[in-house]
């Protein structure tokens, strides 16, 4: 049992514990909180992966974007601060069960997988960071969907602009 | 590795060399110092912060024409250990309603998010926390989590203008991330990595005379992202009392106070790493490390001090001209500035060094002029719409 | 001018005349009939010019006036066409010219130009006459101008074009226009006063019976142009080996060369337009046409016309002996047959009808036993006296109508001779010329053409002891002179039996002048054929005729050596006729009181029942039952109501069992339930709820999922 | 040293749950919530196969980049929307909002 292991086992408990808790919270503020520690578990274990720029832009991106906007977004949709009622619909049973069927059937795809027993290879020298930086622009690596992606995040933002910016006009009136 | 060369890592090794002695394994014992480590740096940090309480209202008093505390011990010294008892003394109040595990957490974290930027900063050329290679974008990071502190204390409070103070901090800080990182992006072309002991270690040349346009951005949205100076909207007493952190009291507003200042200076310290040079100064820091950490906090206190320079001398912005002069003049600026270095970096990087330094020089004025004559037409535009408008307003109302 | 261009515009006039006057001068009655008279007129002059060339040139025979021209294109060759003017040629020429000129005169007279208009004269019927009031203010009724007098001049020039064009035609194909175009003509002009239901029913009869001969005719032509390659006279006959071969290659019809069967379906075209046996009906009812008409088309020209085609082909016709006795059989037959119904008849025009065919019974019959030169003569002598006869009859009936629109009595036929009588007082010139024309029909002995002509077929006949036909002919010849003296008695001798033949008035002299002209040549070309060896008047004067006409024919025919059998029979068969027919007659007063007036002569031996019994009656059986009923409504119209009536059953079928029960029910109503119950059912799977269809889709995942597994990793 | 399998079980069991999360909530905006928890458990395996295989081949790492990005925007828009939803509809929850077209 070495640091790596213990930490990584830490950090699993840390992510199930707060992933069950954002399914399972009433307040949803707290959903969103318990989503960041999440977010922040993941990102140790990217360290833990020494994929350092994931890591963080991890928290550049998920931390400081998506879960403030989240937490945006259940502020503004909520009538009284507290959620009342039950958060889970009729269903959830069969959802759950559902569920455990899909990671039933991933474990069994893991259980015949040949990778599932590899161990992890040396890093030492290798600045990923730049290898990365080259594989994003470089032609005849990724540099298609880097483009692409930039294409479609801009589509999101005027997407999201132009939904919003309707209902404001009309809220104006 | 002498005593004399290299002190925090001997002194490392032989505490390590200690707590195996003690029985530990060694990725343990490895682990214990490096914890050992990190709570000096934060303690030395933390009594640094006392005296910036300190620096923070001599020099606010002298700019006010005013001598400031000097009646609590010598020059005042003792004034901040006053402030920091009375904050003990005071009565801690909690809001009723408020959420408590994330009310009490939201200062801890805003504190924490300062910390953590020391972890990158290097002091000297052998003493760092740690060299990480995306230091750059930790530094965006550990601005993303004081974001997350002023969420927390914004809506845990349980009060409509904390929350309101909350959004518009957020807004603001959110909105100033995108030039920072620009203009951080800017060292990383000069110095072709990240992690910002090779970006000290590349800088010959001073970044500030390379891109100067790229240090006033940087040095504009880190005011922006402190909250404070011409962009301290949110907690201004003319706007909505005190921001997000109005429930708070005590030492909890303590934190508050303390990691406000401590950020301000650490981002003078990022000023001085980022664009003049880190601990360099034409050879001095060979002399010995501590040489070196001297210089870097003399460079940070500059930049320190021409940060409250700004903030007790430029009025106040109003939020939405803050917010447009970001979105529609420093961003798009910011990239132009981002596109030109990059071309210029790698047009001039075969010449000799003065060549390389003029050109990239001048070619920030010329672009600073440019988006001074586009913002000067648009003005005049402007103003002569609205002349028409009055002048037609007028002719109407004389007939 | 050259002859031969001449003789191409002799036709010309005529229709010119024509056309002028059916397009523009149609409403001027003066200048339609100058233009016709003129056209005439030329054409007269240009025929007499010519037939004076033609005298003077010696052996006409050999080398005529010939010219012709291309006119179809038949691959290489071109089929020619042109005009011939040799002794037989020139000789009709004659007697065509003078005749047609002639009555172009009379019509004038006989249509009352200049009279005033009708009162209720309508186009289409004969004027009645218009009420005038002299000088002295009472009113009297005088005869009226014909309507469509124009009109009537056109027609003649048209058919004056046709004659011209037959005579002087040198081949068989011009020949037949001509023909056709005086058929037409005929039926126009008999169908004149289109008004009366008689005269349509005439022309029709006319046109229909004529037409029957012309099929025939117009095969026999084909038929030569196919053996022969060519129709011009001369090519043919003057090609020795060519008629050989007709006239020894045998035919499967009858046995005949054939020559024979070409001359003898040439010879039907001539029975259908002479109007012999078996198709002489139509001449009769011909006379409904005006008197003009009568006398050129159904006297003098255009039933000549036959006789003219024969003598044209007489050489083709003398190869073939067989085909050489019907023809002589025919004619005889229709000699007798016709003079026995004249005998019969009252009207005045119906008896010179009869005459006519008998008359051309003689001439086909001489043609027949080979008298080519008789023949000839009979047709160009009687053209002239029968012209006469006919117009005489038309003054004298003029006369009567004068007589008619005196009393005003209109219902007394101005045409039956039982109302004449008497009118060599009211008439004189009318009955001396009439009386010439009827002696030169019976044959008075010396004087008159038609003695000499007729006495040559009878010499002929008994020369080449063809004593059948001799024997038929001196019958015939009986009795054309007995119609004829009883003719002449009844209209002019005794005394007036009616009111209208007292007020008979002579015609004027626009009528009168012809038939002194025509009364002239029926006596003096008689002389100019005198037999040489004739007892008393032989040598006088030279037989001109004989020997011009003759020499048409390659091989000119020997006169027959004079005998004194034929010459008795014919003056004993005209005198004796002759005084009978006056005997009979003399005072006869009421058609009750002739002994002749047997039935079955007066109708005409029932042949027009018996056609119209044998082939009218079946036609219009055939028509009306057999095709229209029995066919048209029977089989075919069964045919398509059968075939409705299947469609409806099949279309009813279909409907029931294939579209109602299998289209609708199944495949349409059948889909539409199917759809809608699918819908019905799958209907709630679509709750709108986003997570159900997260569910939903997980669940398929799972399952799929499993089953690929299942079988692409474990198989 | 960790074994790879350690982190395809974590972030299977982190799909799942992200995938009850989606099913059951009733919240649209918690939807988005588990939606993102499934996006982070596709990153884990990404990092997790680039680290355990070829380093060299950037592929696992860039993959996960893009996986931000189209989450970025994904939130985006999907809370744009439910944003706007919830002006017209006054409701967030997924079983209310079922009207097929508005």
């Amino acid at each position: 049992m070495d640091a790596s292991q213990i930490i990584f086992g830490l950090t699993a408990l840390l992510i199930i514990f707060s992933a069950l808790r954002v399914v399972t919270t009433r307040n949803m503020v707290h959903a969103a909180l318990w989503l960041i520690v999440t977010l922040f578990g993941v990102t140790v274990l990217y360290a833990l992966l020494q994929a350092n720029f994931l890591a963080v832009v991890q928290v550049v991106v998920y931390v400081g974007a998506i879960a403030i906007l989240f937490i945006f977004a259940i502020m503004l949709t909520r009538r009284e601060i507290r959620d009342s009622g039950p958060q889970l619909n009729r269903g959830w049973l069969l959802a759950a069960f559902i569920s455990l069927a899909v990671f039933g059937s991933l474990l069994a795809l893991l259980y015949n997988a040949p990778v599932a027993g590899r161990l992890a290879g040396s890093l030492t020298g290798e600045d990923t960071l730049m290898a990365l930086g080259q594989a994003l622009v470089s032609p005849d690596a990724y540099v298609l969907p880097f483009e692409v992606a930039s294409v479609l995040l801009l589509a999101a933002l005027i997407g999201a602009v132009y939904v919003a910016l309707n209902k404001k006009q009309e809220s104006d009136q | 590795m002498n005593f004399w060369k290299d002190p925090i890592n001997v002194a490392a090794d032989w505490l390590k060399n200690v707590f195996t002695g003690w029985g530990l394994t060694d990725p343990y014992a490895t682990a214990l110092v490096y914890l050992l480590g990190a709570f000096t740096m934060v303690a030395l940090v933390m009594l640094l912060d006392v005296f910036l309480v300190w620096i923070e209202r001599k020099v606010v008093a002298r700019f006010q024409d005013r001598v400031g505390p000097n009646r609590v011990g010598p020059f005042g010294l003792i004034q901040p250990f006053a402030d920091i008892i009375k904050l003990l003394i005071k009565e801690d109040i909690t809001p009723a309603g408020a959420d408590k595990v994330v009310y009490n957490l939201a200062p801890v974290l805003s504190l924490a998010s300062v910390l953590l930027l020391w972890a990158i900063l290097p002091l000297s050329a052998l003493v760092y926390g740690v060299d990480l290679n995306v230091a750059v974008l930790y530094l965006v990071a550990a601005g993303a989590l004081g974001t997350l502190a002023v969420i927390m204390a914004g809506w845990s409070s349980n009060n409509k203008y904390a929350l309101l103070g909350a959004f518009r901090t957020v807004a603001q800080m959110i909105s100033f991330e995108i030039p920072m990182v620009v203009a951080l992006l800017i060292p990383t072309i000069l110095s072709g990595s990240m992690s910002l002991k090779t970006v000290v270690e590349r800088q010959d040349i001073w970044y500030v005379i390379l891109a100067p346009l790229g240090f006033i951005i940087f040095l504009i949205s880190a005011i922006a992202e402190l909250g404070r100076a011409p962009f301290d909207l949110n907690e201004a007493e003319s706007e909505i009392v005190a921001g997000f952190h109005i429930e708070y009291s005590g030492m909890k507003f303590g934190l508050f106070y303390a990691g406000e200042l401590l950020h301000a200076f650490t981002f003078g310290g990022f000023m001085a790493v980022l664009f003049f040079g880190g601990y360099r100064f034409f050879g001095l820091e060979q002399i010995h490390p501590l040489v070196a950490v001297f210089i870097l906090m003399i460079k940070a206190l500059l930049g320190y001090w021409v940060i409250m320079w700004i903030k007790y001398t430029v009025p106040r912005i109003r939020i939405d001209h803050m917010l447009a002069f970001n979105w529609k003049f420093l961003t798009p600026m910011a990239f132009a500035l981002l596109v030109v270095t990059a071309v210029m970096h790698k047009l001039l990087s075969g010449t000799q060094p003065w060549v390389y330094a003029l050109g990239m020089f001048l070619s920030n004025v010329v672009l600073l002029l440019a988006a001074l004559e586009i913002l000067r037409t648009s003005a005049r535009n402007q103003r002569r719409q609205e002349e028409a408008a009055l002048s037609a307003i007028a002719q109407t109302s004389s007939h | 001018m050259a002859t031969e261009t001449l003789i191409w515009l002799i036709p010309l006039p005529p229709v010119l005349a024509f056309f002028l006057i059916v397009l523009f001068t149609n409403k001027n009655k003066a200048l339609s009939h100058m233009l016709g008279v003129g056209a005439a007129g030329l054409s007269w002059l240009a025929s007499m010019v010519v037939f004076v060339r033609a005298l003077s040139v010696k052996h006409l025979g050999e080398h005529p006036f010939h010219a012709s021209i291309n006119w179809l294109p038949t691959g290489e060759t071109w089929f020619k066409i042109g005009v011939l003017i040799d002794p037989l040629g020139a000789a009709v020429l004659f007697f065509v010219a003078w005749t047609i000129f002639m009555i172009f005169l009379y019509s004038v007279g006989y249509h009352n130009f200049g009279q005033p208009k009708g009162d209720h004269d309508r186009p289409g019927l004969p004027p009645h006459g218009a009420t005038v009031t002299d000088a002295h203010g009472h009113k009297h009724t005088v005869p009226s101008v014909e309507p469509m007098y124009s009109r009537f001049f056109a027609f003649l020039g048209l058919f004056a074009f046709g004659m011209y064009t037959l005579v002087v035609s040198d081949n068989l194909l011009t020949l037949f226009v001509g023909w056709e175009i005086m058929g037409l003509c005929s039926y126009l002009l008999i169908g004149f006063w289109y008004g009366k239901p008689s005269a349509r029913n005439a022309a029709i009869k006319a046109f229909m019976t004529t037409r029957i001969g012309d099929v025939f005719m117009l095969l026999g032509i084909a038929f030569l142009y196919s053996v022969t390659g060519t129709l011009s006279f001369r090519e043919i006959f003057t090609n020795e080996e060519l008629m050989h071969a007709l006239g020894t290659t045998a035919t499967p019809v009858l046995g005949l060369s054939v020559a024979g069967l070409i001359s003898l379906l040439l010879f039907i075209g001539t029975i259908g337009k002479s109007a012999q046996w078996p198709l002489h009906v139509w001449l009769p009812d011909a006379m409904e046409g005006p008197t003009p008409v009568s006398a050129m088309i159904h006297a003098a020209t255009m039933v000549s016309a036959g006789v003219y085609a024969v003598l044209r082909m007489f050489p083709l016709l003398s190869l073939d002996p067989a085909t050489m006795s019907i023809v002589a059989f025919i004619g005889a037959f229709t000699a007798l047959f016709a003079a026995t119904i004249a005998v019969a008849q009252n009207d005045i025009k119906r008896v010179l009808a009869y005459s006519t065919i008998s008359q051309l019974g003689f001439m086909i019959a001489a043609l027949g036993i080979g008298a080519y030169v008789a023949a000839a003569f009979h047709l160009i002598t009687h053209a002239f006296f029968k012209a006469l006869l006919f117009l005489g009859s038309g003054s004298v009936i003029h006369g009567m109508e004068h007589g008619v629109l005196h009393t005003g009595n209109h219902h007394v036929d101005p045409q039956d001779m039982f109302n004449m009588g008497g009118l060599r007082k009211k008439m004189p010139i009318t009955f001396w010329t009439f009386l010439i024309g009827g002696f030169a029909l019976s044959g008075f002995p010396v004087i008159t053409a038609g003695f000499w002509s007729k006495d040559e077929i009878l010499a002929d006949a008994w020369a080449h002891h063809h004593y059948a036909v001799f024997i038929t002919l001196a019958v015939a010849a009986f009795l054309t002179a007995f119609y004829t003296m009883r003719q002449i008695t009844l209209t002019f001798l005794g005394e007036p039996r009616t009111e209208e033949a007292k007020h008979a008035q002579e015609t004027p002299w626009t009528m009168t002048a012809p038939l002194v002209v025509l009364a002239f040549f029926a006596v003096t070309y008689g002389w100019v054929g005198i037999p040489e060896h004739f007892p008393v008047l032989g040598g006088l004067v030279p037989n001109w005729f004989h020997d011009f006409v003759g020499h048409t024919l390659e091989h000119p025919p020997k006169a027959p050596e004079f005998n004194w059998v034929p010459l008795l029979t014919s003056l004993g068969v005209a005198l004796g006729g002759l005084f009978f027919g006056w005997l009979a007659y003399r005072n006869v007063k009421a058609p009750a009181e002739d002994k002749l007036q047997i039935s079955v002569l007066k109708n005409k031996w029932y042949f027009d029942e018996a056609y119209d019994f044998l082939f009218v009656k079946p036609a219009y059986w055939i028509a009306e039952t057999f095709v229209y009923k029995w066919m048209d409504k029977g089989v075919l119209d069964g045919i398509l109501h059968f075939i409705a009536y299947i469609t409806g059953v099949i279309g009813a079928a279909i409907r029931h069992y294939i579209d109602l029960l299998v289209i609708n029910e199944t495949i349409g109503d059948g889909t539409a339930n199917t759809v809608k119950w699918m819908g019905f059912n799958l209907r709630p799977i679509q709750t709108g709820r986003i997570q159900q269809y997260m569910l939903a889709s997980f669940v398929v995942l799972i399952v799929v999922g499993a089953v690929l597994y299942y079988f692409l990793v474990m198989a | 040293m960790i074994p790879l399998s350690w982190y395809l079980v974590l972030s299977a069991l982190l799909f799942s749950i992200g995938l009850f999360g989606v099913l059951a909530r009733r919240n649209a905006v918690a939807i988005l919530l588990g939606i993102e928890l499934m996006l982070n458990a596709v990153n884990i395996n990404l990092a997790s196969f680039w680290r355990y295989g070829n380093t060299a081949q950037m592929g696992g790492q860039v993959f996960a980049i893009i996986v931000f990005a189209v989450a970025a925007a994904e939130v985006a828009v999907g809370l744009a929307l439910i944003i706007s939803v919830y002006r017209r509809r006054k409701t967030v929850l997924a079983e209310e909002i079922d009207l097929m077209k508005w």
